[in-house]
Parts: C-alpha cells; structure tokens; sequence
C-alpha cells in the first residue's frame, strides 16, 4: 500500500476541505490500481494524475490556491479501494474521488460515495458505474464504456460486412461487461452471435473454445479481455490454422500484446482511444492538442507510453481543475458543475457532454480502431 | 469427428502441464508428507529464469541447463532453511508455510521481473503439425514427451530403487527409518530438490505456450494440487491420470458444454470421482490399525 | 567370551529438556555377550538404547563402540557400524509390505552390492518366522499386534548386527513365540557372535537367556553382577518380580 | 465456577475485549482504521468458524470463501431484486451456507485429510464459478450492485462507526457462542475426536454428526459474514470470495492458533496490522509497495509457523499462565516444562 | 449377556475368524486368548463395532449390534480399551475421563451454544462423577496434568478408567497389561476384579498367562480364527491342542536354565 501523501496529518487539521472562506489549497483524492492484475491501467493513471499537480502547482495554483492531490493505490481490491475511500472522504476530507481503474474498485467506492455525497469521477469501463444515471448522481466517468467500445466494433463489423461473430472473453469483470453489450447491442447492429465462449486469465491454451466458435461458423471471433488471454487467443488461433478475422477490445491497446503474440498479432483490430498513437492523428482533429501537449509531457517526464489508460487519469483531474477554476470549490459545487457546465469539452479521451442523463457524455466517434501491422499498433483508415 | 480429436489432444496438452505439476506435489508428498503449495512457484522461476537468460543472450541449452540448477537450489533452499525448521508442525500448518512461501516467492518475482507476461521461445520451430483435421504444435508435443518422461524415471526411482523404499520409508516412520541408516533429512532435501527441478522443468518447457507471469504459479497449484489428489497422493502414475483427466475434463467440458462452466465441470467431476473412490483413482486406502 | 570389549558406555547423561533422564551410567559389553537391562517403567531404559544408537543427543558422557566415541552420532551412521537397534512398540514401516520392511532392514549395506546376501538372510528370516513368508506382501500396518513384533526384530535381524539392541522384544507376543524369541537371542550369538543388549519386562525369563545384567534406577546403574546373581538377589526379586522371597 | 484441569471459558476476557471493542472509536477516530477495523470484524466471525472446523473438527477447509459469497449473494438477490428488508433476508443468509455445507458435510462424510481439503476446494470453485456465470441472478463477473444499506429503528446503518458497532456486536455473540461450544461437553467431545477419533466413537461421541455440525455452524458464520459485507457495500463482486480469500482466512487461523477460539480472532487482528505497518510504512518510504506488502506477509506466515508452530494465542497464552503459576508452585513449573 | 454367533471375517485373502461361536455371561469375567494373529484384536473391534464381520451375528442382551455404528453401540452399554494406546493425548487426565462420561449428558451443539449458564452446574456434576472414577483408579493425584506427560503404565490406567466411565456393562480390554511389569500387572489384575465387583462383565485379552489365569472364570482360546478351546482356566491348561498351539510345555524352562552360562 503506498499513498503519496507528505504532511498528511497537518494537512488533515488545515483542511482544504468543503468549508468556505478562506482556503489553503484544494484537496483531491485518487484512488488508482498501481499494482495487483490492474496495475497496467493503474500506472499511467498514477502517472498523469501526479504530472498534472506538479504542472498546476508550478503555475501557482488554481486563482493561486495550490492543488493538492492525494493518491491512494488499492491493489486492484475491492476491499482495499472502500478503505482508501473511506480514508479520503473522511479523514483527508477531499473534495473530489478520482478512480479507480478497475470496474469492480469502482463500484465499491461508487456507494461510498453516494452516501457520504461525494463527487467522484472513476476511470473504469463499466456502464454500471454511471448508469442508471438517477442512481449515481454523485459518479461520473470519462472512459468510453464497454457500449462504445462495442458500438464501434460493431459498426466495424458493419462496414466489413460481417454479421455472424463468436465471441471469447476473460470471464473476470471486463470480459463479461463486454459481453453483456455485445449481446445487447447485437439486434440493433443486425450481428448474431453464434457462440460464446470465455476462459480464465491464466488459461495455458484456448484451443477448445476457438475451435467451437470456428465449427460454428462465425466470420470473425472478438476477444475481450486483456493480457494474456488475447494473445493466447491470436496465437491458439493460427496455429489452428483458423482463418478468421480476429477483433479484439480496447483491453489490449498495448506494445506488450503484440510483444506476446509475435506474428499471430498481424491483423488484429481493436477499439482504441486515440492516445495510442497520438502520431497518426491528424492535424485537424480537434482532440490534436489536448492529446499531443499531454503524450509530449508524459513521456518526457515518464520516458514510458501514457497509453488510453494515462489519459483517462488525465481527463478526470483535468474535469476537477476546470470546476474550481470556475469557482465551483465545495463537493456540492463540484457535482453541480460536472453534470451541468461540461458540454463540448475537449479531453484526451474525447469530447465530453455531461448532463443529468449521462455521466459519462461521450459518444462511439471518440474511437478509433486500430491494427497491428508489422510489429505496431496502426490507425486504420476507413 | 475432427471436433473431438482437437479437444482431445488441447485436453492431453492442458493436462500434460497439470501432471508434471502434480508429479512435483507427489515427489515431495511422498517423503515428507507435506504438500507443498509453492510447487506452481518453482514452476513460474523456471520460465522466468530461462526468460532472463536467453534474452541475456545465453545460448539455449545452457539456459535451460542453468534454470533447472538455479531453481533446485532454490528447492533445496527452501527445505533447509523452512521445512526442515518446521519439523512438528502440523500438517495444516505446514500448508500454510508453504502458502506463506509461495506469497513471499511471488512478491519477489515481482519485483525481480515486473508483472508483465513475457515471451519465451519455445524448443524448436513451432509450425503445427496437422493430424487428421486437428493440430497440435511442436512445442505441445515436447511438453508431453517430456511428462511421460518424468513419470517413467519418477516411478522407476520410487518403485523400484531402494531410494524410492527409503523415500516411503522416512514419511511412513522418520524414527525407524533412521534406524535403518536412512536419513529422513537427506530424503526430505532430496525430494524438494527434485520437486524443485521438476517445477523448473514444467517452466520451461510450459513457457512457450502460457507467457510466464509472476502470479501464474496459483492457477498450476492449484489444478496440480487437484491432479495429484484426484490420482490419489503419492502415486506418480495417479498424478499423471489426474492431471490428463483435468486436462481433457476442461477441453472436452468447454468443447462440448460450456467454456465458461468448465472450472465448475471439472470440479464437480473430481468431486464426484472422490465419492467412489475417497482417496483418489490409484490412491491406497491410509492403512495402518490405528490402536486396535 | 570375555575381555575384549564390544563396546563401554562411560558417565552417560541424557536429558528431556529440564528432566534428567540419565545421570552418569557406565557400562561395557564384551563381544558376543548377551547383557540384560532391568529396571521397572521409566527408569530410562528406552533412553539408554536410544542414545546408543543415536536417536538421542547425549548431554554427557562417551559411547566407545569398536574404538570410536559414536557419542552424539546420528542414528543413521551408528547403523553403518552393524549396530542395530529394534525399538520399543514395533516400529514398522505400516503402510509398506512385509518385504519392503525387511529389505530396509538391511538398507544401509545395500551399496555394497551385498544384494545375494539380502536374499540369503531375508531366506533366514522367513525360516525364524514362517508367518512372514506367508504374508510377505502383506502391508506392516495390517499385521496383528504380535505379527508386526516379529516383523520388527525380522528386520533388524537383516541389518546383520554385530550388537543388536532390543527394547522388550517378546512385548504382545504369545508365550509360545515369546520363549522363541529370546531362543531366537541365543541362535543369533551361537550362529554369529551376535552380541546382544535386551530389555524385557519378563525378568526371569530375560535372565535365563542373558549371561550378565544391570539394573538401572531412575537414571543410574544400581546394580550389576551375573544372571544367577541378579536372579538370586533379594531386592531384584523384591522389585520386579513382585513376589517376596522365599 | 473454577474446575482445575478443565478447559473452561474466561468471562472475564471476554468483558474486557468487549470493553476494547467499545471504546476503540473514542481512541482511534480515523475512518481508515475504522473500516480496517469493521473488515477485521467481518473476517474474524468467517475465522472463528474456521477456527472450530479446524481446530476442533480437525478438518480443513480451502473453500470457505463460498460460504461467505453465498452469503452475500443471498441478501444481495433477496433485497435488490427482490426488494426484502436485509433483515428478513438475514436468516436466509445463514440458511443457504448452511445448507449447502449440509450437503456437501453428507457427501463428504467419506474423505479425509487432503481429500477432504480438496472437496473444499473443489466447492469454492464451483461456487465462484456459478457467481460468474449465473448473470441472470448474480449479474456476473462485473459484480452485483444497488444493494441497499441497513436500517435500525429508521437509521440508516452508513460505512464508519455505526457498521463498526453492529459488525464487532456480531464478533461478541459468534465468540460467546463459540466458546460456549468448546468450553461444553461437545466442544470436549470434538478435541478428543482431534487426538483419536476411534477412541472418541467409541465412547459413545457420534463424531461425523458432531463435524457434520460444525461444518454447518462454520458455514453459517461465514454467512453472515457476507450478509454483513454486502450491506456495507453499494456493490459486490465474485472477486471477494476467490480461493486467495479462503487462503487467507486460513492464514489467519493458523496464525493465530487453530486450537483456540482466540487465536483466530486474534490471528484476524494480526493480519489486518501487517497490513497496516506496511501501509504506514509505504508512506515513509516510497520503495515499500504493495508488492512488498506481499513479501512481509508471506514471511510473517513462514516465520510463525516455524517459531511458534501452535500459532501465537497458545503459545503466548502459555507464557502468560507461566507467569501466573510460577509463585504458586514449584510442581506445577516442572508439569510445564515436561509439555514441551 | 454378550453372544458372538458363528463369526467369520476375512481380510482379502487372510481370514482372521472363522465360524467363531461364544457366549459371555454377566458378571463373568472372561479370556480371549491365542496365539498371535489368531484374530482376538479383530473379533474385539467387532464387538465394538470398528468393523462389521464378514459373516455371523453378534447380540448384545438382544440387539443385534454386529452392523452398528461405534458411537451407537457404546450407549448399549459395551466398552473398550486399546492394543496401542488411544489416550486424548492434548486434553488432561480428568478431561480424558470426562469425554468417558459423554453419554450421560445430553444437549447438542446448538442448544449447548445457547445455554450460557445452565451448562456449569451440569459441568460440575460431570466433573466430580469424573474426580470419582478417577479415585477408583488411583489416578487422583495426576488429574490436571496433560495425558501426553504420563508413563506408560498410568495411561493404560487411564484408557482403563475412560472407558469405565462410559458406565458400561461389558468392558473390553486389550492386553491392558502389555509393557507392565511382573508387580504392575499385578495390581492390574487387582484392579479387574475390583471392576468386576461394581457388576461390570469383563472380556480380556491377554497374553500373560499369569493374569488371564488367576482372573478369568471362563477362556476362549483362539487359533489362525478359529476356536479350538473354551473352558475354565484349569481345563484350558491342561487341554493338549492349547498347549501345543499356544502355552508350550511348560518343562522348557529348566532347559533354559540349564544352558544358561
Ligand atoms: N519424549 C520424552 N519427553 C519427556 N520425557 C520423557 C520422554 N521420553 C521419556 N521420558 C521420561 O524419561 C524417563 C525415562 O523413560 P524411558 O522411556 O527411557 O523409560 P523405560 O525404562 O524405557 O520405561 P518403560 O519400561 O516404560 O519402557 C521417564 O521418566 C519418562 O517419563
Ligand atoms: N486390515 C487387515 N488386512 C489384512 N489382514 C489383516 C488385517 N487386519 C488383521 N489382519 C490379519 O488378521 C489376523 C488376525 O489379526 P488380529 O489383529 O486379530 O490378531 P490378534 O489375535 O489380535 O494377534 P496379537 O495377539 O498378535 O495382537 C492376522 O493374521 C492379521 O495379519
Ligand atoms: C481494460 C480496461 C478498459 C478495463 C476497465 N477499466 C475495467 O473496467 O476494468
Ligand atoms: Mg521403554
Ligand atoms: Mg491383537
């Protein structure tokens, strides 16, 4: 456990907390998987929370009230993430929860939040999270969820002409998130799914599964999990000599799957946020700046990839920093602002429409899909 | 028809990993009457160190040479330093400390070698090999010869040296066997250490196919620990029935039923088996009249 | 039959933690003697003989065996040295068969490639004890009480022993094979100068065979001489054998 | 009532624990070590089941996590979908643990040892095999949520010192229980079937009907174990009841000693304060992560069982009585030291 | 009282009774004897139902029990002793007896868990009952100490006053004398009687003659499972089978002497 807290305790009585008047800094919490199986996520999320505060910090402040961010690491457990949020809200008494970054750390604390209404902004994929809407007036989120990513796989499939997929996921939480919006999209993007079938994140060989979904003629197989299982799945299915399309999720926008799967990685499409390779964006996007100052500034100071994952932790932050720029400075405030004033608001992640009906206020566009092509994730072009 | 031979052989595959796991259970069962739960551990240092070497450029065979000495050191390290100190524990205890290993070992594995999976390269060239309209790769092939391998010399040390008499010996009566001349010391560090070699050998020969993690060694601890009881403790051949069994229980329940229930399949399968035979397919039944 | 020493026990002392089970015993056994220890429950005659063959750290005190101090060595060496110990309550391999137990027996010259040699003796055990014949595979745990007994000496009877220690070896044993038993002591020493230390709860019966005995008393030696002497002696009757004189 | 030679229940602990119990909040008032606290609570009923099965029943169980999810499922089911007042659904969440454990306690009546552990595992399994994949009822791997909090008298039982009080006044009555238990004719008759159960039979003690019931007793306390975590959360998910959670209530059992009630409470306790000190010292020393969290803990677990194999409760507690006793009587000094 | 009706039992090959047939009477006290691996340890776990036998019926005063579970045939009155100590080893010598006295309390575990304060005056009952068997005895003195600390001879006293404890009607013994010395197995026989004194049928068995003599009203000699005997301890020793099977002359005893030194 590691929380990056210096003069917690004095910082506890000063309180930079909901009470008016005269304020000494603004407190945020963040509670980000920086180890256990999320740390992958976690990580860049870490990272760009802290590059933000040191970046504000250096500017003097939000109208010359310093920031002060409190990052709590749960270890990817439920149980850890309700500690360090019971920790933040009444002990650090912190104005905003960030996190976490798994779906499940995210649901925890989103009831703790409630109850002790608490604005809070997770950077996980489930729609659950925010949905619905009239019980989560506390939560929001700035990852596209499992429904996007779905949607803009689905309207992959569309344009390729596909209709008839098998689908594999992780049977861990973001696996089967995925599926449930697979199925319940499936109608309105006309696909059938005609099998379904998952495995366990440690599972040595997939070679069962893929070989059903093959005999069930699907035209392409989609899998949703995140390292290893995918490139399990690439690898089990060549070496079956199976030749369908592999499409895989947002999960695996990474150098690592393609590392894992070597050759069988050739061809695989995914969903992606446009961070991953902030390059091939073009100039007149209008995320280009947001997205190209923040991938500048991460791996100068990093010398790593933010990936879709650091600019999730940098859209939440960035929403808390444009609340208190405009005065609003109390949870309550906060809450108001969030769900009210962020219309067309340009992050890294996308574009972002908050209202009393969604929480999460983006839309599939803010997806790019992708595909490996020799040894590197590429933009691929309609 | 082409169905079924690939679940089969996917299924002898998966299982062939979960037997050589369960043959280290065995090994170290058989001696000293511990199960050791860190055994999925050795194996995960066996594909981590082979991983080290050769991406340090050390040639092949004497990577895989030095892994398996590297991580029966460590085996023997761990008897002398923990098992050994913990004579008289009893055995619930003593799962825990090799539980408390295990956790400690994967700690340091993670940080020695981050918690990313990593590639290994596998023994030979590794185009499939088609067989009747199923296909198994080269490196699946190895992991099975090098299975039926390990339990041909495991059950020719045990049945039929005198060492595998003393192995049985030492756990059956540690007094009586030092009366013997046989040191139940010596039997105990000698099984962790070929446990140990045993693990470093699954590692290797495993890496190729499931890109070793610093936390893989739970998941083959457990089915491993499940093969070598399904088999019934101590025999070397059970494990190796256990293990396939395992294997093609999970390949065949989700080929046939459900992947998502196959863990639940399997499960309920072995424990369906324990009920007719309570102490695994070839396990003996405990013996020994007790006070009567 | 006398003057070369087998073996001498010298100021022996063991202790259980706090309890000083042996204080100072002294003893010597001649080649092919056969000595007997008497002393009533818990006087530390199981420690003795498990601190002659190394099960137990002494805490003071020399073992000379053959020459060498084997003080303190483990019991697997000491057996190495043909000295056999056959414990108190049996002892067997339980789960292992009657003939696995007895080729452990002669485990610690198995390199030897004494091989025609363990057959040769495992034949002589059969012939000692025809039940183990019968049931060699049989598992050790299975035999009944008396059964495992034999079983028990059978085997140390396969590590060849030169000094063969015996802690009350006609224990559970029917009066009919319990004379045998101790019969058994004197064709061992009569056939190989097997020297032999025996316990026996049956003291008349154990001093018949024996030529000499010690007492031993809470911990010390407190009375030795030869069989007829101790036999004859008031307080030994008085102790162990629980008639007064008459 | 003083019977010497007999195991009999200290009242006068139990008072004083519950006395510590009640006043740690005035003590200690930051929410974090409260939570820390209310999820020691919740552990330790799971634990003190354990405890007796283990201790006890002499059998061991890697798969009580089930129990405990079951548990939590159950209310969750009951009171979110079903819309059910928890405190109906309470006795449910005892009965489903219990009843499974009764079916599984008759089937496995056959196994022992390692088989049996095994079986455990096999249960625990399935079982979070089923929360995954039975989405129409448990919503899946994602988790189950909107599970409502409790209510008391119109007062809304909210995270922090309220769920403190009502988890550790759970702890107090399962502990009483429990010692109630051992400290009876039957907890006598369970640690002889300990020592020897052919002997224990026959003395006229039915010992698979007396396993068979503190398997389900076991079973219980773990269920409400999870009736008490689902209230506490807004969600659930099965990742709270894998076979790591059934290692770790294991941990805390021989930790702490399995041959004592005690001992698993405070083998419970003992956990959760590694969990703190690398905590506290992560923040001291940015190095210290959780993966280090880790390693010390898995050291503790090596360390106690090799220093003190009975676990920390009974070796400590023999201290103590040692301590007692050493100006009483020279006799009883030598009685001691002849045990070890 | 006790009726043991052509019993046979095989274990695989070996046949450990065969076609045995005896009676016990109350208040006899009566031998089971035989040479080693004739089959008394396992027509003794018969009686008490360790196992069933492969054939044949055992009544106890008329029930059939030769198919009940153990824990069911100790509350008909029958109990036992055994070969190799079954002492509660962690628990002490007066809670050893109490599990004894299991039976004549009753309460579950749920009800026990409920009672808070009732239990104590029960306890106290039990546990002087206890300090009493305890007496009987001689044990009175070691009550509080752990059974794990005693010599051999105390714990087979103990075993002894454990299964007394059950208050049964038929004890069991298994050689309760093996590893006791000439004087202790003296006292031992002692204290049989005095046990049988309290109207308690006794069954031993036993290979010191010595005792099974002077004790037994009745013997049943047993040889490879079968009985080839049944008397008073005078017929039985003069009986040419038993002395060939089992006693051995007793001339041999000179001869010993004789070559002694
Ligand atoms: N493991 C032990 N721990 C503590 N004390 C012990 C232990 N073993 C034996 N003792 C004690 O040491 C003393 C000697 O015991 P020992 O077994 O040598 O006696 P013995 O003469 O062989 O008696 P027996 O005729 O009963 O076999 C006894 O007082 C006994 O209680
Ligand atoms: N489980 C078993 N499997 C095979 N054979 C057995 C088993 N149990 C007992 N026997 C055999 O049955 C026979 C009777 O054994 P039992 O233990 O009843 O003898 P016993 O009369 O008590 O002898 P002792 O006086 O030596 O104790 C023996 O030959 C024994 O080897
Ligand atoms: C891979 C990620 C998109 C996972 C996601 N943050 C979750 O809900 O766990
Ligand atoms: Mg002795
Ligand atoms: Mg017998």
């Amino acid at each position: 456990a590691c929380s990056e807290s210096v003069e917690k305790e004095e910082a506890g009585k000063a309180g930079g907390s909901a009470g008016s008047g005269e304020v000494s800094e603004y407190k945020i919490g963040a509670i980000y998987s920086k180890t256990g199986p999320n740390s992958p996520l976690g990580e860049p999320e870490w990272n760009a929370t802290k590059l933000i505060e040191e970046k504000i910090n250096s500017e003097g402040g939000i109208n010359g009230v310093p920031l002060k961010i409190i990052l709590a690491d749960d270890e990817s457990s439920q149980e850890k993430a309700t500690q360090e949020a019971n920790r933040l809200i009444n002990d650090e008494k912190v104005l905003v929860l960030l996190g976490s970054s798994g779906s499940g750390e995210s649901l925890a604390i989103k009831g703790i939040a409630l109850q002790q209404q608490v604005p809070m902004i997770s950077a996980a994929a489930s729609t659950h999270i925010v949905e619905p809407v009239e019980d989560a007036k506390w939560v929001f989120k700035t990852p596209q969820s499992d429904r996007h990513a779905v949607e803009r796989v689905y309207m992959y499939l569309n344009e390729q002409g596909i209709s008839k997929i098998g689908t594999i996921i992780d049977s861990n939480a973001f696996g089967s998130s995925g599926l449930e919006q697979m199925e319940a999209l499936a109608d309105e993007y006309k696909i059938e799914i005609v099998a379904k079938e998952s495995y366990n994140t440690q599972d040595p060989d997939m070679s069962a599964q893929l070989t059903k979904i093959n005999g069930a003629k699907a035209e392409a197989i989609v899998v949703w999990g995140t390292n290893p299982g995918p490139a399990v799945v690439a690898k089990n299915t060549r070496d079956l000599g199976i030749d369908l399309p592999i499409i895989g999720s947002h999960g695996i926008a990474n150098q690592n799957f393609i590392t894992l799967a070597e050759a069988a990685a050739e061809g695989v499409v995914i969903p992606t946020g446009k961070l991953l390779f902030p390059s091939q964006i073009s100039g007149d996007d209008v995320q280009f700046d947001a997205i190209s100052s923040f991938y500048k500034a991460y791996t100068d100071k990093y010398s790593s990839e933010p990936t879709n994952f650091g600019s999730y932790g940098y859209d939440n932050i960035m929403l808390v920093i444009d609340a208190l720029k405009n005065g609003a400075t109390d949870r309550e405030a906060i809450r108001e602002h969030l769900e009210n004033n962020i219309t067309n608001w340009i992050g890294t992640t996308g574009v972002f429409n908050f209202s009393d009906k969604d929480h999460n206020g983006l839309t599939a566009d803010s997806l790019v899909m992708a595909v490996v092509k020799d040894g590197k994730w590429m933009l691929l072009e309609k | 028809m082409g169905d079924l031979l690939q679940f089969t052989l996917t299924g002898v595959t998966i299982g062939s990993i979960y037997a050589i796991v369960a043959l280290g259970f065995v090994t170290i069962y058989s001696v000293t009457k511990v199960i050791n739960l860190a055994q999925g551990e050795f194996v995960m240092l066996g594909g981590l160190t082979m991983y080290s070497l050769t991406s340090a450029g050390v040639p092949y065979l004497l990577g895989f040479v030095i892994t398996i000495i590297v991580v029966s050191i460590l085996g023997w390290i761990m008897e002398y330093l923990l098992i050994r100190r913990a004579k008289g524990a009893d055995p619930i205890s003593l799962i825990i400390l090799t539980i408390g290993t295990a956790i400690f070992i994967r700690g340091i594995a993670s940080v020695v070698w981050g918690k990313d999976q990593l590639r290994v390269a596998p023994f030979t060239e590794n185009t499939p090999v088609n067989i009747a309209n199923a296909t198994i790769t080269p490196q699946a092939i190895w992991v099975v010869v090098i299975m039926l391998l390990v339990v041909f010399l495991l059950y020719i040390l045990i049945d039929k040296t005198m060492v595998g008499k003393a192995f049985q010996a030492s756990s059956v009566n540690p007094l009586a066997a030092r009366l013997m001349g046989i040191s139940p010391k010596r039997m105990s560090s000698l099984s962790f250490t070929l446990s140990a070699a045993l693990g470093a050998l699954a590692g290797l020969a495993i890496a190729p196919i499931m890109f070793p993690s610093y936390d893989m060694g739970t998941m083959l601890g457990i089915k491993g620990f499940s093969a070598a009881i399904l088999g019934g403790l101590g025999s070397a051949p059970g494990a190796v029935i256990g293990g396939l069994l395992i294997g093609l229980l999970e390949s065949l329940g989700a080929g046939y039923i459900s992947s998502g229930m196959k863990d639940a399949i399997t499960f309920s399968a072995i424990l369906l088996i324990l009920l007719i035979r309570p102490s695994g397919i070839l396990g003996e039944k405990s013996v020994g009249k007790g006070g009567l | 039959m006398n003057g070369d020493k087998l073996m001498e026990v010298i100021d022996l002392s063991v202790s259980y933690g706090p309890i000083q089970a042996l204080k100072g015993v002294s003893l010597a056994i001649n080649k092919g003697e056969i000595v007997a220890l008497l002393g009533a429950n818990g006087a530390g005659k199981t420690t003795l003989l498990q601190t002659i063959s190394g099960l137990l750290k002494p805490t003071g005190g020399s073992i000379i065996y053959q020459g060498v101090n084997i003080a303190g060595m483990e019991a697997e060496k000491v057996v190495e040295k043909h000295l056999v110990h056959v414990p108190e309550h049996r002892q067997v391999f339980s789960t292992m068969t009657v003939l696995d137990n007895l080729y452990l027996g002669a485990y610690h010259h198995r390199k030897k490639s004494k091989m025609k040699n363990i057959e040769k003796n495992i034949g002589k055990v059969f012939d000692l004890f025809p039940i183990l014949k019968d049931r060699k595979n049989q598992l050790g745990g299975t035999m009944s009480g008396g059964q495992q007994q034999m079983l028990a000496i059978a085997r140390g009877v396969m590590a060849e022993p030169e000094l063969l220690l015996l802690d009350e070896p006609s224990l559970g044993l029917a009066p009919l094979i319990a004379k045998d038993v101790l019969e058994l002591v004197r064709n061992l020493r009569a056939e190989f100068g097997t020297t032999v230390l025996l316990i026996e709860q049956n003291v008349t019966a154990s001093l018949k065979v024996a030529d000499r005995g010690y007492v031993i008393s809470h911990g010390e030696i407190v009375k030795s001489g030869s069989s007829k002497e101790l036999l004859n002696d008031p307080e030994v009757k008085e102790a162990y054998l629980g008639h007064t004189v008459n | 009532m003083k019977l010497q030679g007999v195991q009999q229940t200290k009242w006068m602990g139990v008072l004083v624990f519950a006395l510590a119990i009640l006043v740690f909040p005035f003590i200690v008032t930051q929410s974090f070590y409260l939570t820390q606290a209310t999820f020691a609570g919740i552990y330790a009923i799971i634990a003190i089941g354990l405890g007796l099965l283990m201790g006890y029943a002499g059998q061991i169980s890697l798969g009580q996590a089930a129990f405990y999810g079951i548990g939590a499922y159950t209310t969750s089911v009951l009171t979110a979908t079903m819309g059910w007042s928890p405190w109906v659904s309470l006795p449910i969440a005892l009965l489903f643990p219990g009843l499974l454990a009764f079916i599984m306690g008759y089937t496995m009546s056959r196994l022992s040892g390692y088989y049996l552990a095994m079986a455990t595992l096999a249960l625990g399994i399935i079982v979070h095999t089923l929360l995954v994949e039975w989405r129409g009822v448990t919503k899946g791997a994602s988790g189950f949520f909107g599970i409502p909090q409790l209510n008391l008298f119109g007062y809304t039982i909210n995270q922090g010192i309220p769920y403190y009080y009502l988890v550790w006044f759970f702890v107090i009555i399962v502990l009483i229980l429990s010692l109630n238990i051992v400290h009876s004719r039957v907890g006598r008759a369970l640690r002889s079937i300990h020592d020897s159960e052919i002997a224990s039979s026959s003395m006229g003690v039915n010992t698979s009907k007396y396993k068979m019931q503190i398997f389900i007793l076991s079973a219980m306390f773990a269920g409400l174990a999870g009736w008490l975590f689902a209230h506490m959360s807004y969600s659930i998910s099965p990742a709270a009841f894998t076979f790591d959670a059934s290692i770790l209530f294991l941990a805390m059992v021989v930790l702490g000693g399995s041959g004592s009630v005690w001992g698993a409470l405070i083998g419970t306790l003992l956990i959760r304060m590694v969990g703190i000190v690398v905590h506290m010292l992560g923040e001291k020393f940015p190095f210290i992560t959780s993966d280090f969290e880790h390693v010390i803990y898995g050291l503790i677990l090596m360390l106690v069982v090799i220093f003190l194999p009975r676990g920390l409760f009974p070796t400590v507690a023999d201290w103590f009585d040692a301590l007692l006793t050493k100006r009483s009587s020279k006799k009883s000094m030598l009685k001691l030291a002849a045990k070890r | 009282m006790l009726q043991v009706d052509s019993i046979t039992k095989r274990f695989g090959g070996v046949v450990a009774n065969s076609e045995v047939s005896f009676t016990v009477e109350e208040g006899q006290i009566v031998g089971l004897i035989g040479p080693n691996g004739a089959g008394k340890s396992t027509m003794f776990n018969m009686i008490s139902s360790v196992f069933p036998p492969t054939t044949g019926t055992i009544t106890f005063q008329g029930t059939r029990i030769e198919k009940l579970p153990a824990y069911q045939v100790a509350p008909l009155g029958i109990s036992r002793t055994f070969q190799n100590l079954q002492v509660f080893k962690n628990m002490t010598v007066i809670e050893n007896v109490m599990v004894g006295q299991h039976m004549q309390t009753k309460t579950n575990l749920f009800g026990m868990a409920s009672l808070l304060l009732g239990i104590t005056r029960k306890e106290r009952k039990v546990y002087d009952q206890a300090m009493s068997y305890l007496a009987f005895f001689g044990l009175q003195d070691i009550f509080d100490q752990k059974a794990s600390s005693l010599s051999l001879g105390k714990l087979r006293l103990l075993e002894f006053a454990r299964a007394f404890a059950t208050e049964p009607k038929l004890l069991l013994l298994d050689e309760i004398a093996a590893g006791l010395n000439h004087k202790e197995t003296q006292e031992m026989s002692a204290l049989i009687n005095k046990v049988r004194d309290t109207g308690v049928t006794v069954l031993v068995v036993e290979h010191d003659m010595d005792l099974v003599m002077s004790i037994c009203d009745k013997l049943v000699v047993l040889d490879q499972g079968v009985k080839i005997a049944e008397g008073t301890p005078k017929e039985i020793q003069e009986n040419e089978a038993v002395i060939t099977a089992y006693l051995g002359a007793d001339i041999d005893e000179e001869e010993v002497e004789e070559e002694a030194i």
